[in-house]
């Protein structure tokens, strides 16, 4: 193929504690699109953060043009022509379009800033980007996806060679990654090297050329994508063969008695009429594109915002939610997509977030039972397996995996018999994934019921007894898992008024 | 100095407060090196005068701090305490135990309306301490016609019993023969342990720190965050007031239109000793200590001839000094 | 990483030891010199205004010339009590010989002067003293009475407002402090009582407004503000600052009515003499002014005539007067109250030698 | 609706501000006829200087997210300083006047360096120097209050800077001051890159960190103008008031955080404007001067101030949740 614009050898970073580098090799081609690949904690983001220089590096060397480089800071990996897209939207929300795009390099009119020539080169990359955006709207006016397309048209307007693409598609409606795929297959004709990194499988397929496997820090090898298969990229992930076979049937007797009916509810523009039920011992996979209104319909119905409308039953009875305090009465429980923020007490202890929402169990009068709070926490930790030194260690030294399961022990502990799963697997290595699936599939066979939300196709195939699509904050499907396929799913997932 | 780490004392007690506790000595220390009077029973006993009403102030605080909010009121409003209460007393007939719990009570009002509109309102801590500090120093001086409130002496027959709260004057074998007992430390130990037990074996306690790491975590988890997040304003309210009792206790007289700078110092005494300012991380152990080295340090530096204006200068540098070793050391953690 | 945060509070206390230890020797000499020497601590009510300054110029110099030490401290503010009783403790605690006070309250400070009286350790009241100390507790006082002080100040301005009385109703403003310490509201009633008492020998009728605490102290104010001939309208601010006195100034200077205005220290008569500036309602033939102290603000207005008078104490005496009490109770001897007197300047007798001794930058 | 437009660019919570800066002039005047008299706007104006430029100046921090809690001290211990030096040892006054504004500029550094640097909280740093300002100011001053030079003094001439007397007229030229720093750090704030790194880092620290912004050092920056502007309004408050106590200050910096957040300065930073600032500004010290004259005890000013300051709040977090929903 092409010549060679960008070499890494034999790349080693150090954090205290971790070895998160291990003498990694990285080649990038003008005009390819090569994918980076590697579960969570691999080193993807890392090797990224150490090629434009956020991260110093230990040991290794950097190839640009032929010449070796080291950057110091992002600023310098942007004057030489490297630039990244992260994966968090990076954006200054009060700012317009245009000043965030060129921020940190204004054009100048002496001291003062231009904003009529940086309006003017705003719009002429949006209209070679082939979108509509207004140069002057305020950032934060704008939808997830349009400041998405807003992060990579500040990439382009770098003159960059190489781009790095972290995730670009983990906030983006099918319609915008076609779009975001023509921008890439653009840039590429022009001669940029680009590194894609992404979890979807179907999207490497699509659009990239060649493969980079990595694996706990370490470079495990390199593939042309067109002579590889699915599973071939997966083994090297994660040095292990997994099936993921669909679930044919569903175990759910269709008798069994209602837990929770939702009927009209109505909040904001994400949340439009949506009714659905639940049956007792049954996990209702929730599936549709990023910004559905998933998230917005689990969090209205656990009171977490406000909702507009809508009547919720539990066992038959109407009962009111206005705010998790009720929710959490009624014998719900929730589990955010967002573990960092919505999840975890990060600086407290494994056993006070385990008892985080039942602490009135470990009470005598005002107070706390610690040898009790201690010893069931010790149970949860044994039961799932949690990974910690000791009951005491703060949450935020855990692993993302083992976080999880502290969240999930909160609500196990709590005893709810409706449990929304928010994206249970995100950021999860593949190893606890399937711990975590068989939790679930063991709650519900002691009768308890799921609302699973994921993004990821194969979960929502894997897990569900029932799947209810949605799309642009309304339902448009519900689909019995025998009947299910990713293209029935898919339709409905896009299937707009 | 890792070894040192591990011993269990030193775990259990908190490597920090082992070190607070050598500044402590090694202050005194320098000071009886540098002031000639300075070791003497009588020093300590009016170090300790300016560290209760200070003490209860900064535990007060710091629970506010816990929640990851502040407030910048608390000052005035101990003012507005004794000044109400003391004016109630002496227009009135009432006991002064009434009039102290009125001056609780005081407290507990601005604490529940700090708290409720910093829960229910989502009003900025901060904005929000800075207006009732305005009402606060304001009310006071309306309430009293700008003048200064005196409460009972020691002498006092009916009422003086209240001062032996802060010292008892233990009279020997002639009247002058006087050793004066800071019956103040004991209350202010009892107050303490009675915080710590709050903060640290009670739900409450739990709920206030875990709402200062992560609100919207906690408040997820089915938790009334609102309520506890005001019930730490409430508890702050409720210590400012006996913070009052315990000033006028020691200094007799309040006026209206002061108190600013006992906020700085409240805080200050409370970020030294290890109470984070973004929330979630308070030690009640560590305010005392905190308490103890700016008294100490007002007391030496008066010692060796120089003015207040020293120990401004003296705290403000410890706090940054301080704080900055904390982060940069967690920093290096992660 | 632990050791670097053993360095760091290390080098926390060192520095306190470096500040402290430089400040020391900057200050007082207190170290150096023969330890023989006897030393005096002395309380003051602050350094804000010049006054103090000059009380400590007096004292000092007695002090050099009795050879003994002095260390003079005082309060930030002089709304600052509390602080003033932890000086007082501490003065109490260096166990000189005898102390110095001059009390921003008595009350807050009774429990120092206890310890001091439990100590053997005589006071020495200066400035406006100690009022109503337990007996046998203050040996003797360099004070000015207040109360007399104020009185010369209404003496002095109703000689320039006595022919501007009788027609129609009119109004005398006068600006406190503060409502709190002993000396201001002496001055203050005794400014109010000695005017009410000559205008009223002169038949007219008499009312005090504003404040609530003057208007209740008042005497002899007997008539409704309605029906007065003459107003005294007296004004508080918020705060002890120039620039707190000026705000509350500036309304009464601007009333049609006003014919004359008193402030009763340094700070409020500086602040009456900021408002000016800008008004320009004050000097021969406008509103009669009378301020209080000196000081290079007061001292220029004076002569320039934006102050018809003003009132001054003798603080180069009270310093003096006072190291000399000290030295004399601490050697033994007994004592006698000495006041050290106020009298009135304006621009004839500014210069005066008798006056300007007593005026200070 | 060309009429929406307006209000739209001009900014809801500037006009509510003006509104309410109009409504309080009207009634102030109606209550007393004497508020009408050329003389108290002139006094208005004294009060209205130095908050001016304290305001001014801490709209940047306020900006970034942090806060200065160090300007009210700050400003008497430059003043104290700077008269210190000139009235008693005797330097020409504008060296003092300068040493003023270079002390507010290293305290500044001081704040900068502790919240980029050390990366301590802004509350506590600038509470810190909040306190040591305060006593900084009384240890330069050996205790004494300092009496700047004014009436017919050799170098009182300073104080015509701000009110400059013609014929028997006086004229606040300190106005044009005021003015000139509002138009200056207008475009400051709008127009360089000084202004929109502040915005950013206010809006989004890590993201402007990403863009290759020196977040450090605008941070700094962010302050030193605090500080500066807290010099200049340490000259104002010498040239209105005269003579500087030492032990004041405390306070000064809620006026001042206050007017900016009446302005419409958003606590989280990342938006406001200095105009809107300024507006804070002015409705602060028409509190301050109004009040008296409708024959209110000073003690209900505090009262008073504290209201309004809620009451704007309120207003702005009603807006913005209403705009958000």
């Amino acid at each position: 193929m092409g010549e060679v614009i960008l070499t890494m050898k034999g790349i080693d970073k150090s954090f205290p504690g971790v070895h998160a580098l291990n003498h990694v090799d990285l080649e990038i081609q003008k005009g390819e699109v090569h994918a980076l690949m590697g579960e969570n904690g691999a080193g993807k983001s890392t090797l990224m953060k150490v090629l434009t220089g956020i991260y110093s590096k230990d040991e290794g060397t950097i190839y640009f043009e032929g010449k070796e480089v080291s950057f110091s800071n992002p600023k310098e990996a942007q004057t030489a022509g490297i630039v990244i897209v992260h994966q968090e939207l990076n954006m200054m929300g009060h700012l317009t379009v245009a000043q965030n795009i060129f921020a940190g390099r204004e054009f100048r009119k002496g001291s003062f800033i231009d904003d009529q020539k940086m309006i003017e080169e705003s719009n002429k990359i949006f209209k070679r980007m082939n979108i509509n955006i207004d140069p002057t709207e305020t950032m934060s006016n704008l939808t997830v996806g349009k400041q998405q397309m807003c992060e990579i048209a500040k990439a382009i307007s770098h003159d960059c060679k190489v781009i790095i693409f972290d995730e670009p598609s983990a906030a983006l409606t099918e319609s915008e990654i076609q779009e975001l795929f023509k921008i890439i297959r653009d840039l590429k004709k022009q001669g940029m090297g680009i590194v894609y990194i992404s979890h979807r499988m179907d999207e490497i397929k699509v659009i990239t050329d060649r493969v980079t496997v990595m694996r706990d820090g370490t470079y495990v090898g390199t593939i042309i994508t067109e002579e590889s298969t699915k599973d071939d990229i997966i083994n090297m992930m994660v040095g292990r063969v997994i099936y993921e076979d669909p679930k044919t049937k569903s175990n759910v007797p269709k008798d069994a008695p209602v837990v929770l009916k939702v009927e009209h509810l109505n909040a904001g523009k994400m949340v439009k009429d949506v009714s659905f039920e639940l049956h007792k011992g049954e996990i209702l996979g929730f599936s549709g594109l990023m910004g559905a209104g998933r998230t917005e319909t689990a969090r209205a119905l656990f009171g977490a915002d406000v909702k507009e409308s809508g009547d919720i039953f539990i066992n038959g009875k109407k009962v009111v939610i206005n705010n998790p305090m009720d929710a959490v009465k009624n014998g719900i429980g929730y589990l955010s997509e967002d573990r960092k923020r919505f999840g975890i007490v990060t600086g407290k202890s494994v056993a006070e977030n385990t008892t985080m929402a039942t602490l009135e169990k470990y009470c005598k009068g005002p107070f706390i039972n610690k040898k009790k709070e201690k010893k069931t926490a010790k149970e949860y930790v044994k039961r799932l397996a949690t990974k910690t030194p000791n009951t005491e260690q703060l949450v935020v030294n855990l692993s993302g995996g083992n976080q999880q399961k502290v969240v999930i022990a909160k609500w196990l502990v709590r005893d709810c018999d409706v449990l929304i799963f928010d994206e249970p697997t995100r950021g999860i290595d593949v190893g606890a994934k399937s711990e975590i699936y068989h939790l679930m599939n063991e709650l519900v066979e002691e009768g308890k019921s799921i609302i699973m939300i994921s993004s990821e196709m194969t979960e929502i195939l894997r897990m569900s007894d029932r799947i209810v699509v949605m799309c642009e904050g309304r339902k448009t499907a519900e689909i019995n898992i025998e009947d299910a396929s990713q293209e029935s799913i898919m339709h409905a997932a896009t299937l707009r008024d | 100095m890792d070894t040192l780490k591990n011993i269990p004392i030193v775990r259990k007690i908190g490597f920090n407060k082992i070190v607070l506790c050598l500044v402590l000595l090694i202050m005194y220390g320098m000071f009886s090196i540098l002031s000639d009077s300075f070791v003497n029973y009588n020093r300590i006993i009016s170090a300790l005068n300016y560290a209760y009403f200070l003490g209860f102030l900064a535990l007060g605080v710091t629970f506010v701090i816990g929640t990851g909010g502040i407030d910048f009121s608390i000052g005035p409003v101990m003012f507005c305490c004794a000044i109400v209460s003391g004016q109630i007393l002496s227009k009135s007939s009432l006991p002064v135990w009434v009039c102290m719990i009125i001056a609780i009570f005081i407290g507990v009002v601005f604490g529940c309306f700090n708290g409720f509109m910093v829960a229910y309102c989502k009003v900025p801590p901060f904005i929000i301490s800075m207006a009732s500090m305005q009402i606060a120093k304001g009310a006071a001086s309306v309430f009293t016609g700008a003048q200064i409130v005196k409460w009972p002496m020691a002498q006092d027959q009916t009422n003086g019993w209240f001062r032996n709260l802060v010292k008892y004057r233990l009279i020997g074998d002639t009247p002058r023969d006087v050793t004066i007992i800071p019956t103040g430390l004991i209350c202010l130990i009892i107050v303490a342990i009675v915080c710590a037990v709050i903060l640290n074996k009670t739900k409450t306690g739990r709920y206030i720190l875990c709402l200062g790491s992560n609100k919207e975590a906690v408040r997820l988890s089915g938790v009334n965050v609102k309520k506890y997040e005001m019930l730490a304003y409430v508890i702050c309210g409720i210590l400012v007031g006996i913070a009052s009792i315990f000033f006028v206790g020691a200094y007799t007289t309040v006026q209206p239109g002061m108190g600013d700078q006992y906020n700085n110092e409240a805080i200050a005494a409370a970020v030294m000793g290890g109470t984070s300012m973004a929330g979630g991380i308070a030690s009640i152990g560590g305010t005392i200590i905190g308490v103890l080295i700016i008294a100490l340090l007002q007391e030496g530096i008066l010692a060796i001839g120089l003015t207040k204006d020293y120990q401004l200068v003296v705290t403000g540098l410890i706090v940054i000094i301080a704080v900055s070793i904390d982060i940069i050391s967690r920093r290096k953690k992660n | 990483m632990k050791k670097k945060l053993f360095a760091g509070l290390l080098t926390v206390a060192l520095a306190v030891g470096m500040l402290t230890g430089c400040g020391n020797s900057g200050s007082d000499d207190k170290k150096s010199g023969s330890d023989k020497k006897m030393s005096f601590e002395i309380v003051s009510k602050g350094f804000q205004s010049t006054y103090w300054q000059a009380v400590y110029k007096g004292a000092k110099a007695k002090a050099d010339e009795l050879g003994v030490e002095i260390n003079m401290v005082g309060p930030n503010t002089e709304s600052d009590v509390a602080d003033q009783v932890q000086m007082l403790n501490s003065a109490i605690n260096a166990q000189p010989p005898a102390i110095g006070l001059a009390a921003l309250d008595t009350d807050a400070c009774l429990d120092g002067i206890q310890s001091a009286m439990d100590a053997n350790i005589p006071i020495i009241g200066f400035d406006s003293g100690v009022p109503d100390a337990p007996e046998g507790a203050v040996y003797a006082n360099a004070a000015t009475d207040n109360y007399a002080a104020g009185k010369v100040a209404a003496e002095g301005m109703y000689k320039g407002i006595k022919d501007k009385i009788g027609n129609g109703k009119v109004r005398i403003g006068e600006v406190n402090q503060d409502a709190t310490s002993e000396s201001i509201t002496q001055r203050g009633l005794g400014f109010i009582d000695k005017m009410v008492e000559l205008l009223k020998a002169d038949g007219y009728k008499v009312c005090v407004v504003g404040n609530d605490f003057y208007v209740g102290k008042a005497k002899g104010a007997d008539a409704k503000e309605a029906d007065a001939d003459v107003i005294i309208e007296v004004a508080v601010p918020a705060e002890t600052t120039t620039s707190a006195c000026q705000q509350v100034a500036e309304p009464v200077l601007q009333k049609s009515d006003t014919i004359a205005i008193f402030g009763s220290n340094q700070v409020s008569a500086e602040g009456i003499v900021n408002a000016n500036e800008t008004l320009k309602v004050c000097g021969p033939d406008k509103i009669v002014a009378v301020g209080f102290d000196s000081g290079s603000v007061l001292k220029a207005a004076v002569t320039d005539q934006t102050l018809f008078g003003a009132v001054t104490q003798a603080p180069v005496s009270i310093g003096e007067n006072l190291v000399q009490l000290l030295y004399d109770v601490s050697n033994g001897k007994d004592v006698k109250d000495v006041d050290t007197g106020c009298q009135w300047y304006n621009y004839q007798n500014i210069t005066d030698e008798e006056i300007a001794q007593n005026l200070y930058d | 609706m060309n009429n929406n437009s307006i209000i739209k660019k001009i900014g809801m919570q500037k006009v509510i501000t003006l509104g309410i800066l109009l409504l309080l002039l009207i009634f102030f005047s109606l209550a007393n006829p004497t508020f009408r008299k050329y003389t108290t706007f002139l006094s208005l104006m004294g009060y209205t200087y130095y908050i001016a430029f304290m305001a001014i100046g801490v709209t940047f921090p306020l900006l970034t997210g942090g806060v200065d809690l160090s300007v009210g001290t700050g400003l008497i211990c430059y003043a104290l300083a700077g008269g210190y030096l000139v009235v008693y040892k005797g330097w020409p006054v504008w060296l003092g006047l300068l040493i003023a504004v270079l002390f507010g500029v290293v305290i500044g550094l001081f704040n900068g360096f502790a919240v980029a640097v050390l990366d301590l909280p802004p509350f506590l740093a600038t509470l810190c120097t909040c306190m040591i300002t305060r006593g900084l100011g009384s240890i330069c001053s050996n205790g004494t209050g300092v009496p700047w030079p004014n009436g017919s003094a050799e170098g009182a001439w300073f104080r015509n800077l701000f009110r400059l007397k013609v014929g028997g007229v006086s004229i606040p030229i300190g106005i044009i001051w005021v003015v000139l720093a509002v138009v200056i750090m207008s475009i400051v704030l709008n127009h360089t890159r000084t202004g929109r790194y502040v915005l950013s880092i206010g809006s989004n620290k890590e993201a402007a960190k990403l863009c290759g912004i020196n977040v450090v050092r605008y941070q700094i920056t962010a302050y030193v103008i605090s500080g500066f502007f807290a010099g200049l309004a340490g000259i104002a408050f010498a040239a209105s008031f005269a003579t500087i106590q030492p032990g004041l200050g405390a306070g000064f910096e809620l006026d001042a955080i206050g007017a900016a957040i009446i302005g419409g300065v958003s606590t989280a930073g990342g938006y406001g404007t200095v105009t809107g600032t300024i507006l804070g500004v002015l409705i602060m010290s028409l509190l301050k001067t109004g009040l008296p004259y409708i024959d209110l005890q000073a003690n209900w000013q505090q009262i008073i101030i504290g209201i309004v300051l809620i009451v704007a709040v309120m207003i702005d977090i009603i807006r913005s949740r209403r705009v958000s929903a």
